[in-house]
C-alpha cells in the first residue's frame, strides 16, 4: 500500500537525530514536526527568521509579527532566536542547518532538483528553495512516486528547470526510501505491503537493488 | 540633538523626492513588518514606471499590492510573488516584469549593497535558470555564481521602534527583510509603531544604528495576518 | 534538551580535537572580548603550527601573544600587530608569517566563510600591497578586488552570557570580531561570563543563535586593560 | 606660524556639520572631537563597534568592555549603538559615515595617501585606514606639511606603498589647508602668519593658488 502523506511525514521524521537543526517546507514536510520521535528534540529553522518554531497560536497567541516562512501564525519555543533575513539564509547558506525536508516535481540520479517551475504555468518564484538546495548537509525530499498519470518523477535526468544540482541524498515517495549515490537511485526500505516489482516499474532512472529491502517500520 | 532628528511629521514628508522611474527598497516577508503608511504614500503620489525590490508583492488591495491598481510599478525584484490575481494578469499581460531572485540571494544583495560590496559569489541557483548568463567560478572544487549587490534611491522600512537619531529595532519575525532594506537605500524612511527617546533602547540591542536612516516617522498599522492558523488551547 | 545541551564543564573538553596545523579564528580586538581561558587551554595542549586568524595578536603574556612563548603560531591573519616584543622578534626571525588583512575585509571574510560565500569584492586595498595579485574587477566603473572567505577548523570566542543551547549575547564593545568568528568555525566554542537557561535571552536580543555553537563553558575572566584613559570625575 | 597639533584639530573641527557621523583616527584627528563648533552635534564613530563615542570615562565608569578603536578605555553617548565588527565596516565600506579624518606620511595630487608601511621599518598593520579611505564620502587627512627634514609631504606621486587611491579630498596641515582636485592640490587657506610663498616652497605637487588665499580664521 502507497504511503499516505501523513506516513511519509512519518518516516520523515525517523530520520531526525536528537540535537538536529531541521528545515521543513511546505506539505509534507512541515507534518514531519508532528511525528518527531520520543526522546528526540530538533529545532525547526523557518527561513524567514526563526530558529526553534513552536506550535501554532491559540487564538489569544495570535501575532501578525509572529510568522513562519509559509507566513502561517506561529510561535517560538523555549530557546528560539529570531534574526533577519540575511542572518537566515547566512545560516542556510554556511550549511549550518542539519537537514532540510522539501517537496518536488522531478528528482534525477545525478541528485539533481526541480521544484519550483513547469513552464507554461505562471510560475510564482523559487522563495527559499534555492538557497536551502545549495546549503544544507542533508536533504530529503518528499514526494510521490509517480504523478497522477503513473510517470515516474524519479528520472535518470530531470526535465524542469532546476532548483540546484547534486544535492540531493535521500528521497522519501509513498512507496520507497532511496539513497542518491554514484550517478544512481539506491533503494533502501519499500512501503509495507509495496513490492520491489512496483518500486522498480515506476522509477524511471537508475535504480540499485541491493539483498533483500526491507519494509518500512512505523 | 537638531541635526540628528530625523521624525517627520507627514506622510508627504517622509516620501519627498521620489520621483518616476525609481527604485524602492521594501522590507516585509508576505504581509508581515510591512510599511503600511509609506506605501500607501507611494500609491497617493501616484509616480510610476517604479522597480521595486521585496520579497513579495503583497495581495490583492493590501501591502505592496496597492501599487499595482494603478501600474505604478514596471518592475519587481521579489523571490515569491503571484499571491494576488492583478499582479498575475499585468504579468501575464506584459505590463508587469518580474526579476525572480532567491530569497538568501535577495537578502545578502540587500545586505552587499549597503555594505560597499559591490558583488559576491554563491552557489545558489548554480545549474539553474537563475544561474543563466552569470559568471561561474570553482572555489574549493565547487562551482558557484557571481551575484550583484542592489542598492536602492529610497527604502522603506517598518521597524517597532526607532528613537529620533533613528535607531531602531524590530518586533518578532517583523524584523526579516526590514534591516537590510535600511542599509540600501540612498534615503532610508522608517516606519515605527512608536517612537521614543535617544537612549531609550540600550546601545546593544539596537538591530538598526541611525546611521542608516535618513527619516522616522509614526505610523498605524493594520497588520493584516495573511495566513491565520490556531491550535485549541 | 540533551541533544542541545552545549554545555562542557572543562576547557580541555572544550578544545577536545584541535591538532596541529590546524586553523583558529579567534573573537576580540586588542585584549578586549577574547576568549582568555580558551587561549590558555591551547597553551597547555601544546599544538603547534596553528593559523591564527584574528584582528590583533594580543600583548606579550596575555591574550593571544602567550601562543607565541612556545611558537605554536606559525601564520597569524591579522589587521594589526606588533604590540608585543615577541610577535617582532618571531617575525623578524623568519619563525612567524603574517598575512596582514584590512579589518574590514577580515570582518567580512569571517562573515563570509560562515555564510556560505566563497568570496567577495571590495574596495578596500585596491591599488595597495593588499590588493597585489588579486583579482581586479570594475563595478559602475569602480575598481574593486576579489577576496576569498575564510574558515576556520575552531574558532574561539568569548560571550557575555549564553543559554545551554548555545544562544549568545555580547557586553558593549566586547561584541567586535565576535559573533563572525563563531559563524566561521568548524567547531565553535564559547567562552562566556554566565551560563543561563534557554528562554532567559529573548529570542530577538539573541547575538549569535546556537545553532554556530558547538560547545559552551564558563570562564573566568582578568580582563586586562590595553590602554586605560580617564578624565576627572 | 606653523599651526600646533591643537589647532590643526580646531581647524579640522569646523569642518563638522550639524549632524554628521564621523569617523577620527588615532593622533591629531583625535584631538578633532574636543573642538567641535558650539551648537552642532555630530556623533563619532569608533570602527571596532561603537557609534555615539563619548568622552573618557570616570575611574568609576572604567569597563574593560568599552574601548575604543585606539584600545582606550571610552564611554557611549545618548543615542549611541553598539554593534559587531563586520556590521561596523559595512557601515564604513558602505559609505554612511560622512567624515573620515586620519593622519598620513604622504598625500600626492591624484588624491591618493600612503599611510600604513615605511618599506624597512617593521609594519604593524592597517588596522581600519584602508576600509576607511575606501568608503568614506570625504576623507580629510591631517600631518604637517612636511617632515622633519624639510621634504614635503604633499607628492605629484606618494614614493611609500599606498593605503588607498584616489580618494583624499581635503587635506590640513600646520601651514595651510588643500583640496585635491582635477590632479592638483589647490590652496584654499594659510595658517595665521605663513605665507604663501613657504607653502608653495614646501608643496613638491603641483599647487594652484587662484586669487588672494585667506588666513585660517579661528
Amino acid at each position: 500500500m502507497a504511503l499516505s502523506r501523513e506516513q511519509i511525514a512519518m518516516r520523515v521524521a525517523q530520520e531526525f537525530k536528537d540535537g538536529s537543526y531541521i528545515n521543513l517546507g511546505i506539505g509534507i514536510p512541515t507534518l514531519a514536526a508532528n511525528y518527531v520521535p520520543e526522546g528526540i528534540t530538533v529545532m525547526l529553522q523557518s527561513e524567514n527568521g526563526l530558529l526553534g518554531m513552536g506550535p501554532y497560536p491559540t487564538e489569544e497567541q495570535v501575532d501578525a509579527d509572529m510568522i513562519n516562512a509559509g507566513k502561517e501564525t506561529v510561535t517560538a519555543s523555549t530557546g528560539a532566536s529570531i534574526f533577519s533575513s540575511a542572518e537566515s539564509f547566512a545560516m542556510i547558506r554556511g550549511g549550518h542547518v542539519d537537514i532540510t525536508v522539501l517537496g518536488a516535481f522531478e528528482v534525477d540520479q545525478q541528485g539533481n532538483i526541480a521544484s519550483w517551475m513547469i513552464p507554461g504555468k505562471l510560475v510564482k518564484g523559487m522563495g527559499g528553495a534555492m538557497d536551502l538546495v545549495a546549503g544544507a548537509k542533508n536533504i530529503i525530499v518528499t514526494m510521490t512516486h509517480a504523478d497522477k498519470h503513473g510517470q515516474s518523477k524519479l528520472l535518470e535526468q530531470c526535465t524542469l528547470p532546476l532548483t540546484g544540482v547534486n544535492c540531493i541524498n535521500r528521497i522519501i515517495t509513498d512507496l520507497a526510501m532511496l539513497e542518491i549515490r554514484d550517478n544512481a537511485f539506491y533503494l533502501l526500505e519499500r512501503a509495507p505491503g509495496v513490492s520491489v516489482d512496483e518500486i522498480r516499474q515506476k522509477t524511471a532512472g537508475k535504480l540499485i537493488i541491493e539483498g533483500d529491502i526491507p519494509e518500512m517500520q512505523f | 540633538m537638531a541635526g540628528f532628528d530625523k521624525v517627520v511629521s507627514s506622510y508627504a514628508e517622509a516620501m519627498a523626492g521620489l520621483t518616476d522611474n525609481m527604485t524602492v527598497i521594501a522590507g516585509g516577508f508576505g504581509l508581515c513588518g510591512i510599511p503600511e503608511g509609506l506605501i500607501g504614500q507611494i500609491k497617493r503620489m501616484g509616480v510610476t514606471g517604479l522597480t521595486v525590490v521585496s520579497n513579495n508583492c503583497g495581495v490583492d488591495g493590501f501591502g505592496l499590492g496597492i501599487l499595482l491598481e494603478d501600474r505604478q510599478i514596471k518592475k519587481m525584484v521579489a523571490s515569491y510573488v503571484g499571491e494576488n490575481a492583478l499582479f498575475e494578469k499585468q504579468l501575464l499581460s506584459g505590463e508587469l516584469e518580474v526579476e525572480l531572485t532567491p530569497q538568501g540571494t535577495l537578502a545578502e544583495k540587500m545586505r552587499a549593497g549597503g555594505a560597499g560590496i559591490p558583488a559576491f559569489y554563491t552557489a545558489t541557483g548554480y545549474g539553474t535558470p537563475v544561474g543563466e548568463g552569470k559568471e561561474v567560478r570553482e572555489f574549493n572544487g565547487r562551482p558557484y555564481i557571481l551575484e550583484e549587490s542592489i542598492t536602492g534611491d529610497f527604502a522603506i522600512v517598518k521597524a517597532w521602534k526607532a528613537d529620533r537619531y533613528g535607531n531602531c529595532v524590530y518586533r518578532h519575525t517583523a524584523q526579516n527583510f526590514n534591516p537590510m532594506a535600511a542599509t540600501a537605500g540612498k534615503i532610508t524612511v522608517v516606519e515605527v509603531e512608536e517612537i521614543v527617546e535617544p537612549g531609550e533602547i540600550p546601545p546593544s540591542q539596537i538591530q538598526t544604528p541611525g546611521i542608516y536612516v535618513d527619516r522616522v516617522i509614526k505610523g498605524s498599522f493594520e497588520k493584516r495576518i495573511e495566513r491565520k492558523v490556531t491550535r485549541s488551547a
